[in-house]
């Protein structure tokens, strides 16, 4: 419906035209990306801190008791009060510590998970950087942060850091290589690295009424799943926050770590998770897109924002839930199960595009191959992963 | 690579990283892990040597809590020794309250009203629940389950503390037992709320599996991790859930059957593999048999005093002699032993602490494991660092 | 001077540096990352080339750093493959001392 | 299959967090200060002194300076200085009473023992839990003035229990009084016999007089409620 | 846009040079990261954008990590993160031939006479590149992935190899 756009969708771009109006050509350009930049990190910002106080509402609600509700009209601003103590709290740099990777360490964490925001679609006019090679773009920012977190681990002198920090050498080299293998399908099936061009791919409706989006397909499901698992790994979400295991290590690399260099990792994870679940959103979830036709009037950026809030509603729910995997099972999980389902999903989809001329009549044939592409090996591959585990039966004493 | 680095570049003698050199392991990492650290269950410390992540030493160092407990009790009365039983395993008070009146009863031969017992059985049954609910939570916690089965295990024992409460005035510090029989006698609206809890708690139990018994990582977790065999179980004197999950059918309310567990039908559950996975479930399968006795108990429970009124509070001087009281704790066997000189402080006041004995093992079963392996074996012992200390 | 000029100055020096490093330092981690320096190098140089050279619609000199990336990357996993395996074998990585190649 | 344990898992956690709207068995939290839980009936924290009448919070004092709870607190936490002199009680009888009675709540376990022991009714737990101060050493060593709370205070708080304690305390003053009544009259006519048997009434003794009882436990409110009658045990 | 090639080969060099002098391993090598993402900066500024992220994806994400594992595996004794010095006659020879190659490199592209630059940048998109690796360069596509695979099972091979310990994976 380009044609007929309600202003509620090109609102940012009247209001950008309106700035650009008063300011001399050469301006614009800086004027533009700077605009770009106090949107996202103000957005974003305001995000991360109304998602600490969900997380922590959520994670309340989940186990039963109310959640942080003192600050402010039911716990409102609750993070602005973190945010102030986090502030005025001694930064303690240990006296055995290389202060300089400890002082680079947050920064670089956070400018690496900032950086990711540029290429994300938000909306139908909404896009920081339109670059052909997006995609890849935030995947090299992404793996980039891991070396943050290393650098927090080494630099404390703490054994428990170093512990995390050999940890999340481990995680990002077992989870990177899913990660990337997951959106591959994605990639053949619309042909290009630029998630404008993806989400566009993504338009339109099956049968008039099912919306076009990847993760409707067989392989896109798998990929999904992949996808959002190695992202659950990648941001050390629960249950792979191995690095920072609590119960085993303390806080792993946060372990030195107090005031604001602390607020900035938890800054740079909530950026990390938003990123990740963004990402997910425009190569999965049809971006921007709407669910149904008639649904469009709603502007495209509520769309995303609506479907990103779910996923990371995903996260904090998985997170109260789960439990956290050990350091070799978590390895043996990428290895020997994720990757190997990714490859088997780049055939799925191979399949699923050579046959895409297939005629009406073999449509349900198509369906029912893919979906066993995709069921087969997960279940044959959960079995080996499983083998060995499974409920017990009991006996009891003799009377 | 600490180690390496300090000597070189900071020399600090101060600094309490110490390298380990082990001529067939290369340069091993010493990890203190506690006394103060998250999963420690107190302030209970693990001296963790690691290859990697993997534990080659682990020495308990524990003490940190020691309140000179039995030099205590042979210098006070015996009835002043009771409050301090509360205190070795505060999650298990009733039942330390009944093992150290056992003792005391047997040395001065002092019977018990009947309906003094079914309360008693009550009492047990319900800290068995209790404490078994916070094991798993705090296992499962262990496990890092971000706190969730931690407060569902917290939500159902208020339950339980809140009868222990309205019973004898305190949660968890309860002091109720005495010799000859208990402080106050639950009226009728205590037992119809304790049969309310009974009630309630199979269901809780229900929920308490769905939420993570099932689930592949908490399994991949736990199951054949610290295998305890049953010799080494036998051989160190391992009592309770952990020697049964290895496989031992040796319940004390089955072998001694004190009080009147004998007149009460239930089944004693057995481990196969006795990894942590075992000692977890046993646990659950206790809870779920503790439910008929508490329902029987509640079911059956006789009129009468609840005192003996024969029963003498103070001066007592008990005949020189000695005697062992034990019974089935939730930990395992909790025995008090006294000898008695004549005079009104027993002149030697032993506690058997489950836990400290069944802690002695933890290095066997953390040995070749992971560090994050070590959290929940040592969860899954299930101590309480004021017991294990004294 | 041309810009290309300054391009392939930077990527001498570059190189230079690389082999100093790989040359100087006795820790055979650091050796590998000259080598992985002096490799980067002369893929600045294609790149260097592609952008001021005459042909640039063929894309040679991008395909060429794309596959020198993917060959340092293996050179790197073997190499560093290597180190762990000498490290297990002689306890050092200092080349100094690893003059045995028996293990 | 892998996944379905998980699945249920979440299921579990979905149902929590959507019952913790509106099931209250859900959502268990009594945001303290300002909702309070009913303290039951038993609850114990801390000892105080019954006093029987509330205008002479010190004057009377059920508490005798025996001392046997000074010897059993396990903790020792109990200091009691008697007194030198003796004063009447609560039913008129001279008794020694506690100079110095300081307990050291920072000490005290809250175990009960000393209310147990005591023979005379004289103390007993209070329900008081917001004491924390910020004085650590005199803040939390209670004395006599400071321990005493009337039997009013004992009634509101443990009903039950005070009413038992009024009905046998009053059970055995007047027990002591008819004792005393008896004794009297007894010694009455002991003297009556021997006023007839020697009859020189020069060294008669005074008329002994024993206070009246009613006058004797003028602080004692009736009874709130009957202790419960023992309940009957539920038959299967 | 000469400014920028200036700041971005300062970055480069500097990190280089600095890397060069440190002792400590575990500093050298997040400097020589540095390093590769200035390297990764110029070829952004040359418009080889698909090059740049696969420089910082394959040197910032994968080779950095497997180097910095490398070093806390061989962490222990003597092969600490401080590195004990290499003689000094080695570290003079190092500084002649780096300095003679330097002189010479610098001497021959200063006197080679070179084309001068071409118009605006070339622009290489994602799609051109996949038509061009999948036709013209298909072989060497291959070669390089059977190189890759190859040096992946040669790695696992020497590195779980000695021990009980692998360096990552099952």
């Amino acid at each position: 419906m380009p044609h007929a756009e309600p202003w509620l969708e090109r609102a940012p771009l009247l209001l950008r035209d309106a700035v650009n109006a008063l300011l001399p050509a050469p301006a614009r350009w800086w004027v533009d990306s700077f605009l770009d930049i106090a949107v996202l990190l103000g957005v974003f910002g305001l995000l991360f801190a109304f998602l600490t106080l969900a997380e922590r509402k959520v994670l309340g609600r989940i186990q039963n008791r109310p959640g942080p509700n003192r600050a402010g009209w039911g716990g409102v601003l609750q993070p602005f009060a973190d945010g102030i103590k986090m502030l005025t709290k001694e930064d303690i740099v240990p006296r055995l510590a290389d202060p300089i990777l400890h002082f680079a360490a947050p920064v670089a964490l956070v400018a690496f998970s900032l950086m990711s925001f540029a290429v994300i679609p938000y909306g139908r006019h909404l896009l920081a950087l339109d670059m052909d090679s997006g995609v890849l773009y935030f995947f090299a920012a992404g793996a980039s942060s891991e070396l943050a977190v290393f650098m927090a681990g080494w630099s404390g002198r703490n054994k428990y850091s170093l512990l995390a920090a050999m940890r999340a050498l481990a995680q990002l080299i077992s989870y990177e290589l899913p990660l990337l293998l997951s959106f591959v399908p994605v990639v053949m099936i619309s042909g290009s690295l630029s998630p404008s061009a993806i989400v566009t791919a993504q338009g339109g409706w099956h049968l008039g009424f099912i919306p076009r989006w990847n993760v409707l397909t067989p392989w896109g499901f798998a990929g999904f799943a992949i996808f959002m698992v190695a992202s659950l790994a990648e941001s050390n979400r629960s249950p792979f926050d191995l690095p920072e295991a609590e119960s085993e290590l303390i806080a792993g690399h946060l372990t030195e770590y107090s005031g604001f260099k602390y607020a900035l990792f938890f800054m740079a994870e909530y950026f990390g998770m938003c990123a990740l679940g963004g990402m997910a959103v425009t190569l999965f979830l049809g971006g921007w897109q709407a669910p149904c036709a008639f649904l469009g009037f709603i502007p495209s950026y509520a769309w995303f924002g609506a479907k990103l809030l779910a996923l990371l509603l995903g996260f904090i729910w998985i997170r109260a839930t789960l439990p956290r995997l050990r350091i070799d099972q978590l390895t043996r999980f990428a290895w020997k199960f994720l990757v190997p389902l990714a490859l088997v999903n780049l055939v799925t989809v191979g399949f699923w595009h050579l046959s895409a001329s297939w005629s009406r009549g073999f449509d349900p044939l198509r369906w029912a191959i893919a979906i066993a592409l995709v069921v087969i090996p997960f279940v044959a591959m959960g079995r080996r992963l499983s083998a060995g585990l499974g409920p017990r039966t009991y006996r009891f004493a003799a009377q | 690579m600490i180690e390496a680095s300090t000597d070189a570049l900071l020399p600090s003698p101060g600094s309490r990283v110490r390298p380990v050199r082990d001529p067939f392991h290369g340069d091993l990492l010493e990890v203190s892990m506690g006394p103060h650290h998250p999963s420690t269950h107190g302030v209970f410390r693990m001296v963790a040597t690691l290859d990697g992540e993997t534990i080659v030493r682990l020495k308990p160092v524990f003490g940190y809590l020691h309140r000179n407990h039995e030099k205590l009790g042979e210098s006070t009365t015996y009835l002043a020794s009771m409050p301090y039983t509360d205190r070795l395993d505060y999650l298990c008070s009733m039942t330390n309250n009944w093992a150290y009146a056992l003792a005391v009863e047997r040395l001065i031969g002092q019977p018990v009203p009947e309906r003094a017992e079914y309360v008693r059985v009550i009492l047990a049954e319900l800290t068995r629940l209790l404490n078994h609910t916070c094991l798993a939570g705090f296992l499962l916690q262990d496990c890092g389950a971000s706190g969730t089965p931690l407060m569902y295990a917290f939500r159902e024992r208020e339950k339980i503390l809140d009868l222990f409460e309205s019973l004898s005035g305190s949660r968890m510090m309860c002091n109720y037992q005495r010799f000859g029989g208990c402080r106050v006698d639950p009226g009728a609206h205590w037992l119809a709320a304790a049969s309310r809890v009974t009630e309630g708690y199979g269901r809780f139990l229900d929920e308490f599996e769905a939420l993570l018994t099932g689930n592949e990582i908490m399994m991949a977790r736990t199951q054949g991790v610290g295998p305890l065999s049953a010799k080494l179980a036998v051989a160190a004197g391992v009592t309770g859930p952990m020697l049964r999950a290895a496989g031992v059918a040796y319940d004390i309310r089955k072998v001694d059957g004190y009080g009147i567990y004998p007149r009460f039908n239930f089944r004693v559950p057995l481990g196969e593999h006795g990894d942590t996975y075992d000692r977890y479930m046993l646990r659950i399968l206790e809870m779920r048999e503790s439910i008929p006795i508490l329902r029987q108990a509640l079911a059956e429970i006789p009129a009468g005093p609840i005192m003996d009124p024969k029963a003498r509070l103070r001066g007592l001087r008990p005949k020189a002699g000695e005697s062992y009281g034990r019974i089935e704790g939730p930990k395992g066997e909790i025995g008090f032993y006294l000898v008695s000189d004549g005079t009104p402080n027993p002149y030697r006041y032993r506690v058997r602490p489950p836990s400290l004995i069944n802690l002695t093992i933890l290095e066997d079963l953390c040995l070749g494991r992971t560090i994050a392996d070590a959290v929940i074996i040592l969860g899954s012992v299930d101590i309480v660092l004021g017991e294990v200390d004294r | 001077m041309s810009t290309l000029q300054a391009c392939l100055l930077l990527s001498s020096l570059l190189f230079s540096i690389g082999l100093a490093v790989a040359i100087a330092r006795s820790s055979a981690i650091l050796v590998l990352m000259g080598i992985e320096l002096m490799l980067n190098a002369a893929s600045m140089n294609f790149i260097a080339f592609w952008r001021f050279g005459p042909n640039p619609e063929a894309a040679t000199g991008v395909l060429f750093a794309l596959f020198a990336i993917a060959v340092a990357a293996a050179e790197a996993a073997v190499g560093l493959a290597l180190v762990i395996a000498l490290y297990r074998h002689q306890r050092t990585i200092r080349l100094q001392e690893a003059t045995r190649l028996k293990g | 299959m892998l996944g379905t344990g998980l699945i249920k898992g979440l299921m579990v956690t979905a149902k929590n967090l959507a019952g913790s709207f509106h099931d209250p068995e859900r959502l268990v939290t009594t945001e303290y200060p300002e909702q309070r839980t009913v303290l039951p009936q038993n609850y114990r924290n801390f000892p105080f002194l019954v006093t029987e009448n509330a205008e002479d919070p010190m004057g009377t004092l059920r508490c005798v300076a025996c001392q046997i709870c000074e010897k059993e607190c396990p903790p020792q936490c109990i200091y009691i200085e008697k007194s030198k002199d003796k004063k009447a009680d609560a039913a008129g009888k001279m008794q020694i009473y506690p100079a110095v009675f300081d307990i050291d709540i920072s000490v005290c376990m809250s175990c009960q023992i000393c209310v147990e022991v005591c023979p005379f009714d004289a103390i007993k737990m209070d329900q008081v839990f917001e004491i924390a101060t910020a004085d650590r050493f005199t803040g939390l060593l209670l004395d006599r003035g400071q321990l005493s709370k009337p039997n009013s205070y004992f009634h509101q708080i443990h009903p039950t229990d005070a009413a038992e304690v009024d009905g046998r305390l009053a059970a055995e003053r007047k027990a002591a009084a008819e004792k005393a009544k008896a004794a009297a009259a007894a010694a009455a006519a002991k003297a009556a016999a021997s006023t007839a048997s020697a009859p020189s009434p020069v060294k008669a003794p005074p008329p002994v007089s024993a206070p009246p009882p009613a006058t004797a436990v003028p602080a004692i409110p009736p009874p709130v409620s009957p202790p419960p009658p023992p309940s009957p045990p539920p038959q299967p | 846009m000469n400014a920028v090639l200036a700041a971005i080969a300062l970055l480069i060099l500097a990190s280089a040079g600095i890397a060069l002098t440190l002792r400590n391993i575990v500093r050298s090598v997040i400097l020589l990261v540095v390093t590769w993402f200035g390297i990764a900066a110029f070829y952004l500024w040359a418009g080889a954008e698909f090059v740049a992220f696969a420089q910082v994806l394959v040197y910032g994400g994968a080779v950095s990590m497997v180097v910095l594992f490398a070093v806390l595996l061989v962490r222990h004794g003597k092969a600490g993160v401080a590195e004990t010095p290499a003689p000094s006659g080695r570290i003079v020879s190092a500084l002649l031939a780096g300095g003679a190659i330097a002189g010479a490199l610098a001497g021959a592209v200063a006197l080679t006479p070179l084309a001068p630059a071409a118009g605006p940048a070339p622009f290489a998109p994602v799609r051109h590149i996949g038509v061009l690796l999948l036709n013209t360069h298909a072989a060497s596509l291959l070669a390089a992935g059977a190189i890759l695979t190859v040096a992946l099972l040669g790695g696992v091979v020497l590195a779980a190899g000695g021990g009980p310990e692998k360096e990552d994976g099952p």
